[in-house]
């Protein structure tokens, strides 16, 4: 087990233990796991995006290796780009199997404008990028929702409903009443959000039976929720059992007990400093004694 | 104006359209451009978004701690945890070539920034999440309440999904479930009567009754089928809760077809900030 | 009567962080003493079972990763059990991801089933395409044209020189496609842009908290099954008998949400009492 | 665009396809063509729809019974003489949820200066807080109450998720609200604000469309506007004619929609049973 492994599991279970410690009260160990995630993310993703598609397929693009060695004027300007940073730009082009596609210099510069968005003046350059992204996204969601979301459904639920050589009725199986209850409670459940008419008379009726139905989904999505919480948090003490063992030199216990000890002492100090405020309300979740 | 209002509206219409009804056009080239570059043009953008949205993170974090705004001591911790994301993304590999080149050193073992991922990503997003589970448990105790019947309804099923999806569901035989709805009807019928007795006459007859089938039927854990959590459970998730959440899919399908539209047709444009 | 009404009350309105602690303790007790609970598997999760074992051998099977670790214990089960199925059955697996975390979960997974477990061989039996950002429109690329998206593999190989990729063009060449999704893009991206326009069947691992989204889609047919959350994957790994973290994690979810009942019944009752007293003044 | 203009645009395309199609439509993708026909039917009927209200044209949208429950939330504080807490969500002003958020925020602060209520709203982005404090002001000047606006009535907390749910909680506690209302796009924080809420006693109303929280919030709160109501009672409030006319739009295409899914399972139940008619969901299923 060589060292940058314990480093990294004490590491790990200090920043668990940091982000568990909001349970107790907003502290500094949360504040101090929070904000390093928030900074660490933003690091984490500029870095994975860059590697994953702007470095292989736009200057991948715009300088293949596949052109490198031909009278073509881009060599000139790749050794400059070589010489600033030759992790990006290797030697000979970057050799991702690509063509060269100049059509990409308009992709590129989009994309430096919305860096450059980043500057205050400059806040309407990111526009033209997010304009671009947006409308590709409504073309792509206007159909894909109303075929699979829309007509997909009504394809699943216009069934032959009397199909006869169905049980009448069967728990888990298909069966001529579970075609029912599926037919009546969706045609119930979006007469619920119909809003051109009052909901009285048949409709009044239809939409009550409708909310019942939405009620019954609310309540499954309600227990996977809980359920799937649950097992995040199995997950995580997994992993603190884990770093509690002899190979790693018990990480999970020294760093709680060296947390328990240091927020004890915080809120023993708060007590004597300043009595009257203790449980101070400003920060903390918990609520005083009715 | 032409340039913030007029282009961007422009852009989104025609990008819009070409992508819509690129869906229903079968020539070579335009299908060519529509489904390969048009969509690798978006991903560098989404891509550029993504890395412009994280500038803008650190830019507020920066903000913070120039102007000496309260917590900015926390801000210099979110700053150093970006420059080291960004030391171990594009200058520190820890690694020589032969191992993994720049590029596939985000993923392959032993470089620095797998190091980060393992021991600081993980177990900061992992116990973000994890945090909920407390969450959900004493919100379970102190705010869900039976207020109203679809309430009731509510709680109702999402009990019996939660206890009859894991293994103990399937060790509660159903005859226990039985039990308990004749002892919870017995509850109702004593608020709705207020009168011991009937309620006492009515508990003891259901517990008869119950026993008695349980007998003839030997007591088979499973059976009969209608009071067997796990197969009560499945029942719910299968049917009625399709039926609610397919009506749900169509009315949020149709409203992501509609705003889709209004964004086609320039009528809504909230990405530009109006 | 109306002492026992006083405890209740009590009970009612005491410090959430005792709560906080009964629930640790409920989840590490029985993860340090495992009970062994029989696992059933349910109709959802046989279907997928069923549907692998229909495939003939040696087809080509998309297995995409769309999770991070905040829902591993979820997901990852789910992977790795698919992962040994496929491999048990000698199918060609192509991975891609469309979650940036996927890659390293995929790695994971990889490294313990392909290498340790069956040792196949990298560029024959599975090759690992890697992630790639743009959501829906990496989806929309892989259906029409897999080779623009990836010229090159994880590994930055490329992919001319990979025997595997030879005659795969795009997602039609697939005979089948299992995503482990967590969210946004996942499961209803891979519905809604790759196997309802070519009709190429696919199955899923999900959240537990996205079950719901993805149900009406499995009763439509537009899915073949659903492996739903960590006991969807303890009933898989049950049904392929090859035990792992999830049927080892299904004894502390078990107590836990009995637990969680329990709180729900008590908080009730409290309420139903505080109720029935703010009547009577 | 007037009416005549627009009138004579539709035809003049109407006309080209119609040319286009009786050339042979080449390179038309035809076993798309189900879809084709219900994407321009379900634009013209939106757009139908949207010109209708923004010519004038008067649309009955049925009371949301959320909205009453608002008001009478509004009026138990006045009566006990507690603020009103209101919370916009945790996004920003690109995310559709915090915008009808916004807006019902301005019908609240409409009330609030009525009654002479104080109002207290902590947001967690910075462009939330301008547009909020815009909505409250133009709220107090429409009812005569300039004086009572001030601009600390919305205030920002912290961007991030739990830390915004503390502050929020400390709020709470300390002023302990006659009503919470939380109406915008919210995740895993719904569940930390509905209990302390609950656990202080005030009225709790909730809107929200995400579908992860809905059921947290109706089982915690007392009232609860969910998915489209919380649009449609935006678009109800903001009197806007193209949110209006699109809650009207989409009835109509939900109305064609339970037509669509009778008649289909009429003719499958037909064609299942006797081979009469044919096989719908070959016409529905689109490759």
């Amino acid at each position: 087990m060589d060292f940058s492994t314990i480093l990294g599991a004490w590491l790990s279970v200090f920043l668990t233990f940091g982000v568990f410690s909001y349970l107790y009260k907003d502290n500094p160990f949360y504040k101090i796991a929070e904000h390093l995630f928030v900074g660490l993310s933003a690091g984490y993703w500029t870095a994975i995006f860059f590697w994953t598609q702007i470095q292989p397929n736009l200057f991948g693009r715009l300088f293949p290796a596949k052109v490198y060695d031909s009278d073509n004027p881009t060599p000139f300007i790749y050794d400059i780009l070589n010489f600033i940073s030759s992790s990006v730009f290797p030697e000979g082009g970057i050799d991702k199997g690509h063509d060269q596609y100049f059509s990409y210099l308009i992709p590129l510069a989009l994309g430096i404008m919305m860096l450059l968005s980043i500057i205050p003046s400059l806040s309407w350059f990111a526009r033209w990028g997010i304009a671009y992204t947006v409308g590709m996204a409504a073309g792509l969601r206007a159909y894909g929702y109303l075929n699979s979301n829309v007509i997909g459904q009504i394809k699943g639920t216009a069934v032959n409903v009397f199909d006869f050589n169905l049980p009448f009725f069967a728990l888990s199986e298909p069966s001529i009443f579970n075609n029912l209850i599926i037919l009546v409670g969706t045609i119930c459940g979006l007469l619920y959000f119909y809003f051109s008419k009052e909901h009285t008379g048949i409709l009044g009726k239809a939409s009550k039976i409708g909310i019942y139905f939405l009620m019954i989904s609310f309540g499954a999505s309600f227990g996977f929720a809980v359920m799937g919480r649950i097992s995040l948090l199995i997950g995580r003490f997994n992993d603190l059992i884990k770093f509690s063992s002899t190979e790693y030199h018990h990480a999970t216990f020294w760093v709680l007990l060296a947390m328990v000890a240091i927020l004890g002492y915080a809120t023993y100090q708060d007590k004597i400093n300043n009595p009257q405020i203790v449980e101070s309300a400003g920060q903390d979740l918990v609520q005083e004694e009715e | 104006m032409i340039w913030k209002r007029q282009i961007p509206i422009l852009i989104v219409t025609l990008i819009g359209s070409i992508t819509l009804f690129g869906w229903f056009i079968d020539q070579p080239t335009i299908k060519e451009f529509v489904s390969d570059d048009a969509t690798q043009w978006f991903d560098i953008l989404a891509s550029f978004a993504i890395i412009l949205g994280a500038l803008n993170l650190i830019k507020l974090q920066v903000q913070k701690v120039l102007y000496q705004k309260p917590g900015w001591i926390y801000s210099v911790v979110a700053i150093s945890g970006f420059i080291f994301a960004i030391i171990a993304g594009f200058f520190v590999k820890g690694v020589d070539d032969s191992v993994a080149q720049w590029g596939a050193h985000v993923t392959t073992e032993g470089t620095l920034f797998k190091w980060m991922f393992d021991y600081m990503f993980t177990p900061m997003s992992a116990t973000m999440f994890s945090l909920l589970a407390f969450f959900v448990a004493s919100a379970s105790y102190r705010a869900f309440r039976i207020r109203n019947f679809e309430a009731t309804l509510l709680l109702v099923s999402g009990i019996i999904i939660m206890v009859g999806r894991v293994p103990i569901g399937s060790v509660i035989p159903s005859w226990f479930i039985m039990y308990l709805l004749v002892l919870s009807a017995g509850i109702y019928v004593n608020v709705w009567k207020k009168n011991m007795t009937t309620t006492f006459i009515f508990v003891a007859v259901g517990i008869a009754v119950v026993t008695i089938a349980g007998f003839m039927a030997g007591w088979p854990i499973d059976k009969p089928g209608i009071f067997y959590l796990p197969a009560i459970q499945e029942w719910i998730y299968y049917y009625p809760n399709v039926a609610g959440a397919r009506s749900i899919m169509i009315g949020v399908g149709l409203g992501i077809f509609a705003t889709s539209i209004r964004y086609i047709l320039g009528i809504e444009r909230s990405y530009i900030g109006e | 009567m109306s002492r026992i009404e006083d405890v209740f009350l009590k009970i009612g309105s005491i410090d959430r962080r005792w709560i906080f602690l009964i629930i640790a303790a409920v989840v590490i007790v029985p993860l340090l003493f495992p009970i062994g609970l029989p696992i059933r598997a349910t109709a959802t999760t046989k279907h997928v079972y069923d549907a692998i074992e229909r495939l003939p051998a040696g087809s080509n099977v998309l297995l995409s990763v769309e999770y991070s670790p905040s829902t591993r214990p979820e997901n990852h089960p789910m992977t790795i059990s698919i992962l040994r199925h496929l491999f048990r059955n000698n199918h060609k697996v192509f991975i891609t991801c469309l979650w940036p975390d996927g890659q390293f979960m995929a790695q994971d997974a990889l490294n313990q089933v392909a290498k340790n477990e069956f040792n196949k061989v990298y560029g024959e039996d599975y090759v690992f395409l890697g992630f790639r950002p743009g959501n829906e429109a990496v989806v929309k690329g892989i259906v029409s044209n897999i080779r623009k998206i990836y010229t090159v593999d994880v590994y930055q190989k490329k992919i001319d020189e990979i025997p595997l990729m030879k005659g795969i063009n795009n997602f039609k060449d697939f005979d089948f496609l299992f995503s482990s999704s967590a969210g946004f893009p996942g499961t209803i991206e891979w519905v809604q842009y790759a196997s309802d326009p070519t009709g190429v069947p696919m199955a899923s691992g999900v959240t537990s908290i996205q079950v719901n989204e993805v149900m009406p889609y499995v009763q439509a047919g537009q899915m073949v099954g659903v492996l739903a959350g960590m006991p969807g994957a303890a009933e898989y790994e049950s049904l392929i008998n090859q035990k792992g973290s999830a049927t080892s994690g299904m004894d502390a979810q078990s107590v836990a949400h009995l637990v969680i009942v329990l709180f729900i019944i008590l908080g009730n009752i409290s309420f139903f009492i505080e109720r029935k007293r703010s009547k009577k003044y | 665009m007037k009416d005549k203009q627009f009138w004579f645009a539709i035809g003049l395309i109407a006309l080209i396809f119609l040319v286009y199609w009786i050339l042979g439509h080449p390179y038309f993708n035809t076993d798309r063509i189900v879809m084709f026909i219900t994407i321009i039917a379900m634009s013209s009927t939106l757009m139908y729809n949207v010109r209708f209200a923004q010519r004038g044209g008067e649309f009955y949208l049925r009371p949301i019974p959320g909205l009453k429950a608002v008001e009478e939330a509004v009026g138990r504080s006045t009566e006990m003489g507690r603020p009103i807490l209101y919370v916009p969500g945790i996004q920003d002003m690109d995310q559709v949820e915090t915008v009808a958020g916004v807006i019902v925020l301005g019908h609240v602060a409409k009330l609030t200066a009525r009654y002479e209520t104080s109002l207290n709203v902590p947001v967690s982005r910075s462009i939330v807080m301008k547009a909020a404090r815009e909505a409250c002001r133009e709220s107090y000047m429409i009812e005569g109450r300039p004086d009572m606006f001030n601009e600390d009535m919305v205030h920002y907390l912290t961007d991030d998720q739990f830390a915004y749910a503390a502050g929020v909680n400390g709020i709470m506690v300390r002023e302990k609200p006659a009503a919470c209302m939380y109406m915008g796009k919210f995740y895993a924080e719904s569940l930390i604000l509905a209990e302390t809420g609950n656990s202080i006693g005030a009225i709790q109303i909730a809107g929200t469309a995400s579908q992860a929280q809905i059921p947290f919030f109706v089982t915690a709160c007392d009232y609860t506007l969910i998915g489209e109501e919380f649009f449609a009672a935006s678009a109800y409030l903001s009197k806007k004619p193209e949110l209006i006319g699109g809650v009207r739009g989409q009835d109509m295409i939900k109305i064609a929609v339970i037509v669509t899914i009778i008649i289909s399972t009429g003719l499958m139940v037909l064609y299942g049973n006797t081979g009469i008619g044919f096989d719908v969901s070959k016409y529905l299923t689109i490759r």
